[in-house]
């Protein structure tokens, strides 16, 4: 017991030093980066970090990481799978848009409605994510490539019908899908200065069930056996390619839900501005959080935290865009050190099993030697 | 050539420990010793693909470091590795020159260059087929040619003979013995005795990763020189009384399987199979590999679909039910790489406990995981099976290959399987896993267990098993009885020269009975 | 923590919040800080401007217009009809700022909506266009198949026909609903190059920043006409090489409108409700430079009259086909 | 170009595996192949009036479209080849656009293309250090140097660009976009040029299609297209018949194996990645050199299409060109009012499928006949009933076509063996 204590607290020192190193290293280059410029990098963090702890700063960053959070764990489906659905972006926004078409078209009360149209949205985006998975098990086709293609795809649908007398109507200088009734207008967090978006209780819950699913539950351990191993994952009798459609549908489903929170909590329509990009957002917060659901939710924070605090910074002469340039270098300093720590951790493990072995092996030779 | 104090450690492991060696230019030099004795280990050393921790390399008296292999090589020491280093989707030709393209270039001169030396020691090596279309021992004179292409004077071989019959090893020896005369030197790797003895002028014994003797053929007998490897009397398979009952476990009808390949062409793998394996019988399949058998045991664990035949356990049929239903039906399953088949490596221990058998208890209640007894079951096999780790957090990758091993064996066993198939049950397990392994096999099989044993060791084969079958492209040819026969008169079955039920006739190698194939 | 609006600050000057274009995006973006340049000139206001990121959210937009208001900028102007919905929900927060919105009306109360005539500059464009083009083939390229550049396109379709009903107007769209359209030349050019080849002579490309391909390519064949948008673009450094294909720009005056309503807040009687800027009281034109069109200047008077009248009425949606 | 098309596999004879020979064009069959597609085309165009089909202006545009897509696939192909994927082309592309804008606007176009080689390959260089060296999966690499690319493309061009006062500001240059560089020069075949204009002007069967698509060659041809074709034609004899080039190709097939012939197998797979990104950055270049500058957004998920286009052209420089000329051509069309032309292809593949239906009857595949069949008679409804197809369709055309191809021939691909996998030197046991 006293031994795998010793693991333990190996792995939580290893695992904690990877994010740690990332952001140091982080942090280093953007000061360089920031010197270069011949600007004070330090002013510029207590700028940052003076604007993100005002009350309705925090308000904002978590409202902004709620579809970035669901974003990644739609993401992060795929990648305890070693699936790489790059097409999060597209199923969303499809998704989103048929919720739309159907939630306008309809007058239900509330807990009819609001269900049945996260629902139709998860079904649309599993659906669009489901043919990348039948691709892949039936014609061996890489879900990357074929989820680039369905992102291009889908938004050229989109395209298609958000037209005036197709499915959507003009509206000043936009068009939209026709306005939700307000029955399915999702309800708020009354908070102050501004209320959270309720939708937040939703991403708690998904991602609670996303930790349960994987941990706790023989589904789960199937799951991320096919991540690990997938030639071990078949012999240990899981059905590798329905679990690859399987988990494509989970993660499409997922991916439905990011643009619920706009839908039913702020536009009440999909329309030419409605938000896109989000998926690939989930993929730099999945990786950040090394699909974790706490990691995960720390890093949605952060990157709503650093966008929110990046305009600030126009205000004391920073150029906003220096807060893309950090987080493509926290993203990739994340992986490096990640990749570092683990086989530094796998090494060492190695080592220290070499050496306790040894040691074993001594006592008991010693005590056969004084028996 | 002479290698001093060689040393080598790897995290948890010292391969070499103060190995020293003397090799004679123009003889053939055998290196013997157990798995894991560390040979490759100390070959790859010599052949710059791997730095050793101290010690020293001197050729012709004059000390040397190799940085690289191409350092090696321009000493004129090329090395045929134990798994093929072969570029699959290459012709030979292009595996033939690569890194050597400043001898012949890589067009026409390289080509006749390449068909010359073919010719001059019989390899017979067509230079434009992918490499992915060559069997095993074309393979293998494609990775002869590559060392000889370079102009290579020391050859080290790292058994070669493994997944060669025994007719085949003929020819390579015959082959080493043209080089021989030639003045080349030959170093050459295998645990197999007989073989050894025949071909050597000069045998080093290594024991865990140290040399222990060096031996002249001529003044010592395989069984000392097998007492020198192990450091103790040979374990022996030998499985002692019956337990044979006639209660049928696995039945097999008329297994028909083909795959297509990459142009869309069908192959037929499995060929109409059929066997019959009794509660407590031991049936051995003898084959050179790629003949089938591990697509049997696929078909049997339900990770192919065949496209035609029948599987009954205990008297249901099982053909058509997933891998996962025919595990809770009682078929244990023992891989043959247990590193893509049987582990999850950077998993804990206990994690991979669970794997093949997440539905089952300990391990599961209901939909749910049962993380509590799943652990204590694992802490119960480490005892129970004498598994070596400080505690079952440690991942598998940082287990050694036999204690690896001894927890699969163990977690299958955990199930009280109806059908083992242990495929390659002891490669790469060292000598004390490997007599565990088999006394745990040899149990079961007196509990009623039925077991389906493949592997390339005919000792143990021979020495496991009830009954014998040989597979031979994707048929089973022959059967034999395992009191009766010996490993040649195995081999030679397996290279299609014998089918029937085979018998020992008096002049030389078994004869096949010359009525229809072997199976039933 | 204590929230970031209560902090409070000055009066500080105008705020500016730009679409992605930004500043000097020789478009509608730079026109309103024309605007407020002239403002600074003439009364000494200060100014902040900030710009739209790519694949912005609304709320990227609202936090940006109350960083602004919150900073203590009045007016806080939003250009581009993006800013349409925030600048609503901002105001509210801040009764005592004035806001601005550019190409969007609004409803409440401390806002000023500018809008524009964009469809009856274009119908003057379309007159130019019939008379100039000797093919009798006339083209429109816009950038983004949305609400408002229809305006532009409904205006020249209506004035084409209306000159000269044997012409053939081409309207095509760089994309149907990707605002990528507005920022990809290279699509304007294969455009263009598809008209050029289909015996068009007079292209007018609503397009911001992509209609400089389509520029480019008319430039290149002779005894064709390009016609600018948004800024009097034959002035325009960047397109300098190719001015004498432009025959003349419809011009939007988004600088006159931001600098009314930023005079009006510096005069403490600050600008609410909506404004139409229209052809009447030059809230649009068309530009004269390189005086391509002095010979047809009377016609095209002619016809500036009988919109400004109310005797031609510009639709702003295309007819159907 | 067409030389590559040739696979270097030899028919392997008498073998225990029944095996028939791998299929093998040779010079006639492609010969052959292309014009019996030039002969298809003018009758499609003749019978549908669709000239847009063989209009050079169509091509030249196609050409245009074509060439970055092409670059980006050839990148992808490099890497690939020595076993790295490359997902990160976009954000290189990025890099080599950003490059050229920055240095275009006062040396002029070649510095540009130059520069954008440069951070290309800076771009590359640096996927090499995160996989290579630091053995992180590409796939996750990549996806970091998009991110990372484009935060330091939009950082850099505020600062650059758009900083006020500057000199680069006053030249045109702003937060989004550089100033403005002169024209790369385009070179006209001289009397050729006009002599097949003028043919193809009169619409004579067969004659004046071939002239159009060959006047799209010899008129106004950038230099950096004609640069791209002689990239191709080289990257297939480097990588093909250079001792280089196999020594690369054999790190993305066994590099184990090449480790144990004292290939330096690091080296080769830096000098592939590098060299990839360094051609990404190149059509990045051109990007901008085509428009005279950077903007933000320009290359718009080309370098995703380029990897799409590698696969597709089944990591060979011929198939790329091939995969990238199909994504020209539909961009091309879809900017020139292509629907009625795209229209009349739906004619010309309703009669492929029946072809495709009739061989696969006689092969005795009756449900693919069947299905190929009823997808013709489908397309031939649709064509009858219609007489245009909507833009939309016609700019999506190319993923579906990719997607249709990728499902269809998926199992004929030939990826390099070793594609993906983490090497680490001395990893071999
Ligand atoms: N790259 C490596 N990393 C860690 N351990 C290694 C490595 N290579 C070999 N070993 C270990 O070193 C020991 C000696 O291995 P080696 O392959 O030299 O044995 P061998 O005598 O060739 O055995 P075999 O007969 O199975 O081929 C084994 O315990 C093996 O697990
Ligand atoms: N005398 C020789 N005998 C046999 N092979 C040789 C000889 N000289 C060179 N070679 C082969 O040619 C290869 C290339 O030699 P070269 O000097 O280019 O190696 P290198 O530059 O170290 O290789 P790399 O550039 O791949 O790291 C060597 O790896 C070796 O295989
Ligand atoms: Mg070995
Ligand atoms: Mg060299």
């Amino acid at each position: 017991m006293k031994k795998s204590a010793r693991f333990d607290k190996n792995k939580v020192i290893l695992g904690i030093a990877a994010p740690v190193l990332a952001i140091v290293a982080a942090l280093l280059i953007t000061s360089v980066i920031i010197l270069a410029t011949g600007k004070d990098p330090l002013h510029a963090y207590a700028v940052m970090l003076d604007f993100g702890s005002k009350s309705d700063s925090q308000v904002w960053i978590i409202n902004k990481a709620v579809p970035y959070y669901l974003s990644a764990l739609a993401v992060a489906i795929g990648f305890r799978m070693n699936l790489f659905n790059i097409g999060v972006d597209g199923q969303y926004r499809i998704a989103a848009f048929f919720a739309a078409v159907v939630g306008g078209a309809l007058t239900l009360p509330g807990f009819l409605q609001i269900p049945l149209i996260i629902l139709v949205a998860m079904l649309v985006g599993s659906v669009w994510a489901g043919i990348a998975g039948l691709l892949k098990t039936t014609r061996g086709v890489s879900e990357v490539i074929t989820t680039i293609m369905l992102n291009a795809i889908a938004a050229a649908v989109i395209g298609y019908f958000l037209q005036d007398g197709r499915l959507a109507v003009k509206d000043g200088n936009l068009f939209h899908t026709p306005s939700l009734p307000a029955s399915s207008h999702f309800f708020s967090i009354p908070t102050q200065p501004a209320p959270l978006d309720g939708f937040l209780v939703v991403a708690v819950v998904v991602g609670f069930a996303y930790w349960f699913v994987l941990n706790r539950t023989r589904f789960g351990f199937d799951l991320r056996t096919v991540g690990q191993s997938e030639s071990a994952a078949e012999a240990g009798g899981v059905g590798v390619k329905r679990m690859i459609v399987t988990s494509m549908l989970l993660s499409g489903a997922a991916a439905g839900l990011i643009g619920m929170p706009t839908l039913l909590g702020e536009s009440y329509n999909y329309g030419t501005d409605f938000p896109i990009g989000i998926g690939f957002t989930g993929i730099a917060i999945a990786l950040l959080g090394r699909n974790h659901p706490v990691g995960m939710a720390a890093a949605a924070l952060l990157w709503g935290f650093l966008e929110r605090t990046g305009t600030q910074l126009e205000f004391e002469d920073y150029q906003q865009e220096i807060v893309g340039v950090m987080q493509g270098v926290i993203v990739l300093c994340v992986v490096v050190a990640y990749e570092l720590v683990r086989r530094y951790g796998l090494r060492l493990q190695q080592r220290q099993v070499g050496a306790e072995l040894a040691a074993q092996a001594r006592k008991t030779e010693k005590a056969e030697v004084s028996s | 050539m002479e290698l001093r104090g060689i040393t080598k450690r790897f995290p948890g492991v010292v391969a070499n420990h103060d190995i020293d060696i003397t090799i004679r230019r123009g003889t053939v030099h055998a290196l013997v010793g157990e798995n894991g004795a560390g040979k490759s280990t100390l070959m790859k050393i010599l052949y710059g693909m791997q730095k050793p921790d101290e010690g020293t390399i001197g050729i012709d008296g004059e000390r040397v470091s190799f940085h690289s292999p191409a350092d090696a090589i321009a000493r004129g020491i090329g090395m045929v590795h134990q798994h093929f280093m072969l570029a699959d989707n290459l012709t030979v030709l292009e595996n033939v020159v690569l890194g050597g393209e400043k001898l012949h270039g890589i067009g026409g001169k390289a080509r006749t260059e390449i068909l010359k030396i073919s010719e001059r020691y019989g390899l017979g090596v067509r230079p434009d087929v992918l490499v992915e279309d060559l069997g095993v021992a074309d393979r293998q004179r494609v990775e002869i040619l590559k060392v000889l292409y370079r102009g290579a004077r020391t050859l080290i071989l790292d058994e070669p003979t493994a997944v060669l019959v025994p007719q085949e090893v003929d020819a390579l020896f015959d082959n080493l013995r043209e080089l021989k005369a030639e003045g080349l030197t030959v170093i050459f790797i295998s645990h197999k005795l007989g073989e050894v003895l025949s071909v050597a002028d000069d045998i080093t014994v290594i024991r865990r990763g140290t040399t222990v003797a060096s031996v002249v053929p001529g003044e010592t007998t395989p069984k000392q020189l097998a007492e020198l490897m192990v450091g103790s009397e040979l374990p022996s398979p030998q499985t002692r009384e019956s337990t044979v009952t006639d209660v049928e476990m696995l039945k097999a009808e008329g297994l028909r399987l083909s795959t297509a390949d990459a142009e869309g062409v069908e192959r037929i793998v499995l060929d109409d199979v059929s066997l019959t394996i009794h509660k407590g019988e031991v049936l051995g399949i003898a084959g050179v590999e790629g003949n089938g058998q591990a697509e049997l045991v696929e078909a049997i664990m339900g990770m192919r679909d065949p496209d035609s035949g029948t599987i009954t356990l205990d008297g249901s049929d099982i053909s058509r039910l997933p891998t996962r239903t025919r595990r809770e039906d009682g078929i244990g399953y023992i891989p043959e790489d247990r590193h893509r088949h049987g582990l999850l490596l950077e998993a804990p221990l206990w994690e991979n406990r669970i794997l093949g058998h997440v539905t089952e208890k300990p391990n599961a209640k209901g939909l749910l995981l049962d993380l509590k007894a799943a652990r204590a079951d694992t802490e119960r096999i480490v005892a129970e099976y004498d598994v070596r780790t400080p505690g079952i957090e440690v991942t598998a990758a940082s287990l050694s290959g036999g204690n690896q091993q001894k927890l699969i064996v163990g977690r299958e066993m955990s199930h009280h399987p109806k059908l083992l198939i242990a495929a390659h049950p002891t490669r790469g397990v060292d000598v004390g896993a490997q007599a565990q392994i088999w006394d745990q096999i040899r149990e079961a099989r007196r509990e009623g267990l039925a077991v389906l044993l493949i592997s390339a060791d005919l000792d143990e084969l021979i020495g496991l098993s009830d009954t014998l079958r040989v597979m031979y492209r994707g048929r089973l040819v022959a059967d034999a009885d395992p009191a009766t026969i010996t490993p040649e008169e195995l081999g030679s079955a397996m290279t299609g020269a014998a089918t029937g039920h085979l018998t020992v006739s008096e002049d030389g190698p078994a004869e096949g009975r010359t009525e229809e194939g072997g199976s039933e | 923590g204590e929230s970031s609006t209560e902090a409070g600050g000055k009066d500080k000057g105008v705020g500016l919040a730009f679409d992605v274009g930004g500043r000097d995006d020789h478009s509608f973006n730079e026109a309103a800080a024309r605007g407020v340049d002239k403002a600074q000139k003439d009364f000494g206001v200060k100014s902040k401007m900030m710009t739209a990121k790519n694949g912005e959210t609304e709320a990227d937009r609202e936090q940006r217009l109350s960083s602004l208001a919150e900073a203590g900028y009045n007016p806080v102007i939003g250009v581009g009809f993006n800013y349409g919905k925030s600048v609503n929900k901002v105001a509210k927060q801040f009764p005592k700022t004035t806001f601005g919105v550019v190409d969007s009306p609004s409803q409440a109360k401390n806002v000023y909506g500018m809008v524009f005539a964009e469809n009856e500059a274009s119908y003057l464009a379309g007159v130019a266009a019939a008379l100039k083009s000797k093919t009798h083939k006339v083209g429109f390229i816009g950038g983004v198949n949305n609400a408002l550049i229809q305006k532009f396109q409904a205006g020249f379709e209506q004035g084409v026909k209306e000159t000269d009903p044997k012409a053939k107007v081409t309207s095509e769209y760089l994309y149907a609903n990707d605002d990528k359209g507005f920022n990809d030349p290279a699509a304007a050019k294969g455009k263009a190059k598809g008209m050029l080849d289909a015996g068009i002579d007079v292209i007018y490309t609503a397009a911001g920043q992509s209609g400089n391909g389509s520029i480019e390519t008319v430039a290149g064949k002779k005894g064709t006409w390009a016609i600018g948008v948004d800024s009097d673009q034959y002035l325009q450094p960047g397109l300098a090489q190719y001015k004498n294909s432009i025959l003349t720009s419809v011009m939007k005056n988004v600088d006159v409108a931001v600098y009314d309503l930023v005079q009006s807040v510096h005069d403490k009687k600050p600008l609410t409700g909506n404004k139409s800027y229209t052809l009447k009281d030059n809230g649009v034109r068309l530009s004269t430079s390189g005086g391509f069109i002095k010979d047809i200047q009377a016609k095209i008077d002619a016809a500036k009259k009988k919109i400004a009248s109310g005797q031609v009425k510009v639709s702003d949606t295309p007819a159907k086909q | 170009m067409s030389t590559n098309l040739t696979a270097p596999v030899d028919q392997s004879p008498q073998h225990h595996k029944p095996k028939t020979p791998r299929a093998k064009l040779s010079y006639p069959k492609v010969l052959l192949i292309v014009s019996g597609s030039l002969i298809l085309l003018s009758l499609l165009r003749v019978i549908t009036g669709a000239t847009n089909l063989t209009e050079s202006g169509q091509y030249t545009a196609a050409l245009n479209a074509a060439v970055p897509i092409g670059l980006a696939g050839l990148g992808g192909l490099w890497a690939e080849r020595s076993g790295v994927i490359n997902i990160g082309l976009e954000g290189m592309m990025m890099l080599g656009a950003f490059s050229a804008g920055a240095v275009g606007w006062q040396h002029g176009p070649w510095a540009a293309a130059a520069a954008g080689i440069l951070g290309g390959a800076l771009g590359g260089l640096l996927h090499a250090v995160v996989t290579v060296t630091f053995g992180v999966d590409h796939i996750i690499s990549g996806v970091a140097i998009n991110i990372m690319a484009l935060g330091l493309t939009q950082f850099l061009a505020k600062l650059w660009f758009g900083a006020d006062g500057s000199a680069a500001a006053a030249a045109g240059g702003n937060d989004k976009q550089s100033p403005p560089m002169p024209d790369m020069p385009t070179f006209t075949v001289p009397g050729l040029s006009h002599w097949l204009s003028a043919v193809e002007q009169h619409h004579w069967f067969l004659v004046s299609d071939v002239a159009g698509i060959a006047g799209s060659l010899v008129t106004n041809v950038s230099w950096l297209t004609v640069a791209t074709a002689v990239v191709f034609v080289l990257t297939f004899f480097v990588l093909w018949r250079s001792p280089f080039g196999l020594r690369l190709r054999s790190c993305g097939e066994g590099p184990i194996a090449a480790e144990s012939l004292g290939v330096n197998v690091y080296r080769y797979k830096y000098a592939a990645v590098v060299v990839s990104g360094a051609l990404a950055g190149l059509g990045g270049a051109f990007l901008a050199i085509y428009v005279h500058i950077y903007q933000d957004g320009q290359t718009g998920g080309r370098g995703y299409i380029g990897l799409a286009t590698m696969i597709f052209g089944n990591w060979r420089p011929g198939g790329v060109a091939m995969g990238a000329g199909l994504f020209g051509f539909m961009d091309a069309l879809q900017l020139r009012g292509g629907g009625p032309t795209v229209h009349a292809l739906l004619l010309l593949l309703a009669v492929l499928l029946v072809g495709l239906a009739l061989w696969k009857l006689r092969g005795g595949q009756r449900i693919q006949a069947a299905i190929s069949l009823a997808a013709a008679a489908l397309l031939a409804v649709w064509y009858a009933t219609t007489d245009t197809v909507p833009l939309e369709i016609v700019g999506v055309a190319p993923y579906i076509a990719t997607l249709l191809v990728l499902s269809l021939a998926a199992q004929r691909l030939r990826p390099p063996k070793a594609i993906g996998k983490i090497y680490r030197r001395g990893q071999g046991k």
